[in-house]
């Protein structure tokens, strides 16, 4: 029957994962060392580990390889607690995109090996997608992988890795020999393998990134994940995905940033009144909660959507170009309302507002899913 | 679980197929804003076969003229509707008057009056504007006062829908004129609009359709024309305008006129080559299409919260960005569609048979039911809480 | 000395054409004859004589030939006044754009017989530009030339002129035989000839528009205006200049709907205060002012660089893609506020409201020369 | 006549000149939300170049420090400055407060103090805000009480940029608590700002500059250092403040972060293509050109306006559309570069040498000196004079 809400299951791990996070992950754990200087935060490893007790990185991974086996809609509910948390750790680099290929384009072998340890917390695998000058189409990746006796070795630059300082492995898409012009293959690569050189780089993200260089890295034959030249057949449904889950995440911390915001607006006076009692204030608001519940509204479907292998791409790229753009209006708009008071450290709001634009643009900007829609519409208007 | 599935997939047929027969091209389009002979004629005809399915009073019980099917398949049946830009008539009959009556009507007004609105024998137009009074009724100066047995109403309504078609008007007005706060003392009438003392003026909008001036002047209204109790006017439209369960599905209207747009895409050629493909209008096409998709969420968001029986910050939302969607899509398409777009009628230069402008000049209708401004001021206050 | 306002001479042409106006052309006179159900208005033939007779048709016209040998600063006074009164007369295309093709390509016979004869109102010179689905680019026109023995025969339909009805000539750009894809020749061609077909089409815009259809009509030798192939040398410009004085008839008739938008705003009550008051309503009405007067400080910009060929052709594009929109946001502004009141055809916003939507993507719209100035700025960052 | 050139060609050449000796690559940027101690440093030594040309006081008579020069050439000063993103220092002292000594000084304040200005000997901070009050100055709090022929100042004031930095604070207090309406009653004073009883506390913000709060506790202030006159305080910041004359040249400020943008755009590649042949990038620059176009010429006119005596409504349309400007550019830039405009520091992945991630964010510091919000209500109420 029709039913836009999660389930009884899907509810009561929100709440769970809700009272956790508030529990164990305060918004003054996101401040990194040395603030109010540095604003960066660290991988948080307690927490890491205390997701991956709870079962919450093998969700969505097969039962048989020591995940939950849950549908995206049942990540929908996690992940959107994840995003109001602000949880600073790979949870869906990991589970959703690296263990999504692994699980769709792994052998039994690789499945068998890597799935549980990474269930578990154990192995840390990050996706390196994004590729020279932040192009975000993988097939436009210049990192290439040449044939050897023994394997392959790997040559390119990643320029913004997002907790790359804790890889285990990364998932490397690079040109192979072989490669038609934008096909691309896909390596798992280890992080200490020589030749491998990850860069810390300062950002305003809210989330250690940094250049992953690759310089004639050797890596075994077995380290090819899936058929050469046929990765984008797994790693555009685990990005989509993950989009997905990214757009959850902001539609969870778009619902803090609103408590944040209205509680302010209805208690900070100007001229004599709340400054909630202005109507430049309130659509301010209410374009925030619109931006905020549209979101999780269309994350929500397109993850059903997915889930039921539905015949609707169009609504699935419609939710990730307007998830994407909402993280930029519920910044905006919490930070017009609060004024001064956002624009210092001391206010969480920013950790918010950093986030919110790593997560903009992170597997795709609202103008690259809105082409891609734009795309759809087009073939299908002249078929 | 999440499930967005509506179902009946055979009812939903049965509909389609219904509009298959009954609705030939050409005759679709919104008829509000054109009431000419001719076409208001087809929707008289075309709704009395609606009536005759059994479909206007698709969810009452059926001792007032209804068939006791779910909210689903009234939703399914009018979003069809809508897709097909249908000329289904007398909305304020089978939605707020209905509504009203459903929640607050005496038992003999719900057995007379609702199979009457569910046969098509009365065609009701709504009495809630006045010159003075739009979104906020406690401008109303229209009065009536009792005799005898009956009220005479006296005052004057404004930009009347129908007002010159239809059969009766769902006034509200004053029938007590000492009470203390501005909401207090109001009740609804159903004033036949042909008796003595009415006098019905035009009032032409700028897309081509006329609205009314409705002067009243001493009309006698028999006391089974007040609808429910005296003075608990407020109560009733408070209740059952905005929860009557009529869903929202303006996005659906937009449907058919997206496919014109796309069509006209796939064979006009500017530049050299066809508008679609040129990305700046794919562009516009997708803002359009998210559009339609973040309001078609959103009204089977209200609709399940409905089901469910959950309340529901759907449709205030959905309320805020249909409205404010409908300037901004005629604009679009615009863009798309260039000067060619300035022409109506059927000459064979007017882009989109002559459409687009009408589209463009009716979204200056977008204030009716309530301004953008106000849905706004609904959702800050009611919605988030801000102080009012 | 620098100044961005009008000078003692401009401002009393201004005034004089604004009281002249006011009292000669109210709005009810731009009624149509069956109204309300016919609003379109006719040709103001008496406004006409009178506009020559003030010398505004030639006002920018070579003193040589007629005219009053003013340039486009002078010319914006004028055509603000002619904006704000909704003059329905073809005075922009014929004084501004067929005048100023013939005073640029025109023989010395050309310019002596025509010009003075259209300075005075007497010679009716319509563009015929808009081509196929609305094209707007001359270049791509579909209309065609045939040299014949005594001249040339012309095929094609211009489906959206204004005024044609009163047309003594066309100026009509068409692809000659020998001309080069895209380069266009123009031609002179009498209402009157066998085979020009006029068909008055009724539309929204608030002028009146036909479509002329060329079938084989044929024309002299000398109905050629300037070299064949080079017509856009002329054309170009004349257009340009026309779209400027377009905006700044934009900006004159939206300091007249500021008037009557900020007057209900002021009186109109809703909740027990004026509407006014309502942020909301402030902040459409302050969009509407900052449009109006940007418009016109721009148009007037545009004027100057124009008159001194200033090396500005970006801020030249600026201010007609600038101006083009605003004529939309005004329309749409004012109809917000005023709500019910200006949705009727009683009151004379919706006068406004078609003439800005016509003007709005007459010469261009806004993203035909927000593609242009694109267009520039890519070719001036990449030299 | 119609005529824009601003004219004064040597004189704009000359300034150039003074940045291209003076200001080395590296150098420019927005010092007020990054005044680590070498770009403190490089920016006093800076301004104390631009001072020694006599440049601060430009307009000032000469008897105070300046070189009576005409508003035009001040225009075409800072308009080169801000187009460099030169580090001048002291913006409170030479526009705030001179502005105020002019209109209101003592002729003894005018001949110290505006000299002292002129040649950077004190450095001013600006003491409008406090906890309590933003836009809205009725809740001030901070107090002065005569003692003596001192005054004693007691409160707090607060996002005080260059707090730490600065000789003095152009406080705003409540002389006169006994005053019936709430802006009467208030006094300027230039407090030391080490004056035993001062305390700074820094309060960082997000875009990594220093703001301050600065608590007064019992601060003695000699009675030359109360601006003008008692209880004027009000008078002296609407005169002087909006009409001091110091134009708004935000826009030009844009310039230098445009031309980075559109360098990038020339040699970065996305999609196999430059990003300057991207249609949909040019669309962009396109409308960041539109923007500071309209933002240029609202500036001129409103210059223009001075320059010949005319009232002018330019500015406050200029105020609005630059203060909303501000996060659109932003937002544009950072759609036009991608991801790795998040990147800050100099590392070659960091795209436009990290300044990006800077205008995101100072982007959000948009508030200071008024929303965009009050300078709406502003141009709503003084500019269209609908009802407060």
């Amino acid at each position: 029957m029709l039913d836009t809400d999660f389930d009884a299951d899907q509810e009561a791990l929100r709440l769970v994962a809700r009272d956790f996070l508030a529990a164990t992950v305060p918004l003054g754990s996101l401040r990194g060392p040395d603030y109010p200087h540095d604003v960066q935060p660290t991988f948080a490893s307690e927490t890491w580990r205390a997701v991956a007790d709870l079962g919450w990185l093998g969700l969505g991974i097969p039962v048989e390889y020591g995940g939950g086996g849950a549908g995206l809609t049942t990540l929908c509910a996690l992940y959107g607690e994840l995003g109001r948390a602000l949880v600073s750790a790979p949870c869906l680099e990991v589970a959703v995109v690296a263990g999504g290929v692994i699980a769709s384009a792994g052998t039994e072998q690789q499945k068998t090996e890597l799935l549980p340890e990474l269930c578990a917390g154990r192995l840390v695998v990050i996706p390196t997608l994004v590729g020279e000058n932040g192009e975000i189409d993988v097939r436009e990746t210049v990192t290439s992988a040449e044939r050897t006796d023994e394997g392959w070795r790997l040559t390119g630059t990643k320029p913004l890795v997002a907790y790359a300082g804790s890889a285990d492995l990364f998932l490397v898409p690079a040109h192979a020999g072989g490669d038609a012009a934008g096909d691309v293959s896909m390596f798992l690569v280890p992080a200490a393998a020589p030749g491998v050189v990850v860069t810390s780089l300062p950002s305003m993200s809210g989330v250690p990134l940094s250049a992953v260089e690759l310089s004639g890295v050797t890596v075994g034959a077995d380290a090819v994940l899936g058929m050469p030249g046929r990765g984008m057949d797994h790693l555009a449904p685990a990005m989509l995905r993950g989009k997905v889950l990214r757009c959850a995440e902001i539609a969870g911390a778009g619902e803090r940033v609103l408590d944040i915001t209205v509680a302010y607006a209805k208690q900070r006076e100007q001229f004599g009144k709340p400054i909630g009692q202005y109507q430049a204030v309130q659509y301010l608001c209410t374009d925030l909660a619109m931006a905020t519940r549209v979101t999780q509204l269309l994350a929500r479907q397109a993850s059903w959507i997915l889930d039921e292998q539905a015949p609707h791409e169009n609504r699935v790229r419609a939710a990730l170009a307007y998830g994407s753009d909402a993280a930029r209006q519920i910044a905006h708009c919490s930070h017009e309302v609060l004024a001064g008071l956002g624009f210092m450290v001391e206010h969480d709001l920013h950790l918010f507002t950093r986030r919110l634009k790593h997560w903009e643009m992170d597997l795709g900007d609202a103008g690259h899913h809105s082409r891609l829609l734009a795309d759809l519409l087009g073939a299908s208007a002249a078929s | 679980m999440v499930d967005l599935r509506l179902g009946y997939d055979d009812w939903r047929a049965e509909v389609r197929q219904f509009l298959a027969d009954e609705l030939p091209p050409g005759k679709e389009f919104y008829l509000d804003y054109d009431e000419a002979e001719h076409k208001w004629d087809f929707a008289v005809e075309f709704t009395k076969k609606v009536s005759e399915k059994g479909w206007i009073g698709l969810t009452w019980p059926r001792a007032y003229g209804g068939l006791e099917r779910s909210v689903v398949e009234q939703y399914i049946l009018l979003e069809e509707f809508h897709r097909a830009e249908a000329p289904l008539l007398n909305l304020i009959g089978w939605s707020l008057t209905a509504g009203m009556l459903l929640y607050g009507g005496t038992e003999e007004q719900k057995a007379t009056m609702l199979p009457e609105i569910a046969s098509m024998k009365t065609i009701w137009a709504e009495g809630l504007t006045e010159p003075g009074a739009g979104s906020d009724l406690a401008g109303l100066t229209t009065s009536a006062v009792p005799d005898g047995d009956d009220w005479l109403v006296t005052g004057q309504k404004t930009y009347t829908t129908f007002g010159s078609r239809s059969d009766l008007l769902l006034a509200i007005v004053r029938t007590d004129p000492s009470a203390k706060r501005r909401h207090e003392g109001l009740s609804f009438f159903g004033v036949d609009l042909r008796a003595p003392g009415v006098t019905v003026q035009p009032l032409w909008n700028i897309a081509g359709g006329r609205q009314n001036h409705i002067f009243m002047d001493q009309v006698r209204v028999p006391a089974s024309r007040l609808i429910g109790e005296v003075n608990r006017g407020w109560e009733y439209i408070t209740r059952s305008f905005y929860t009557s369960g009529v869903p929202f599905l303006r996005h659906s209207t937009m449907e058919r006129k997206y496919r014109l747009l796309t069509a006209y895409c796939t064979t006009a050629k500017r530049g050299g080559r066809l508008l679609i493909d040129d990305p700046e209008v794919r562009g516009k096409l997708a803002e359009i299409d998210i559009m339609m998709e973040v309001q078609r969420v959103l009204a089977e968001t209200g609709l399940s919260d409905t089901v469910n029986g959950r309340r529901s910050d759907a449709t205030s939302i959905y309320q805020v960005l249909a409205k404010e969607s409908i300037p901004r899509f005629a604009q679009l398409a615009f863009e798309i569609v260039g000067p060619l777009g300035q022409l109506s009628g059927e000459s064979p230069y007017a882009a989109l048979h002559g459409e687009l402008q009408a589209w463009y000049l009716q979204a200056f209708g977008n204030h009716a039911a309530g301004t953008p401004q106000i849905k706004r001021m609904v959702l800050a206050t009611r919605g988030l809480g801000l102080p009012k």
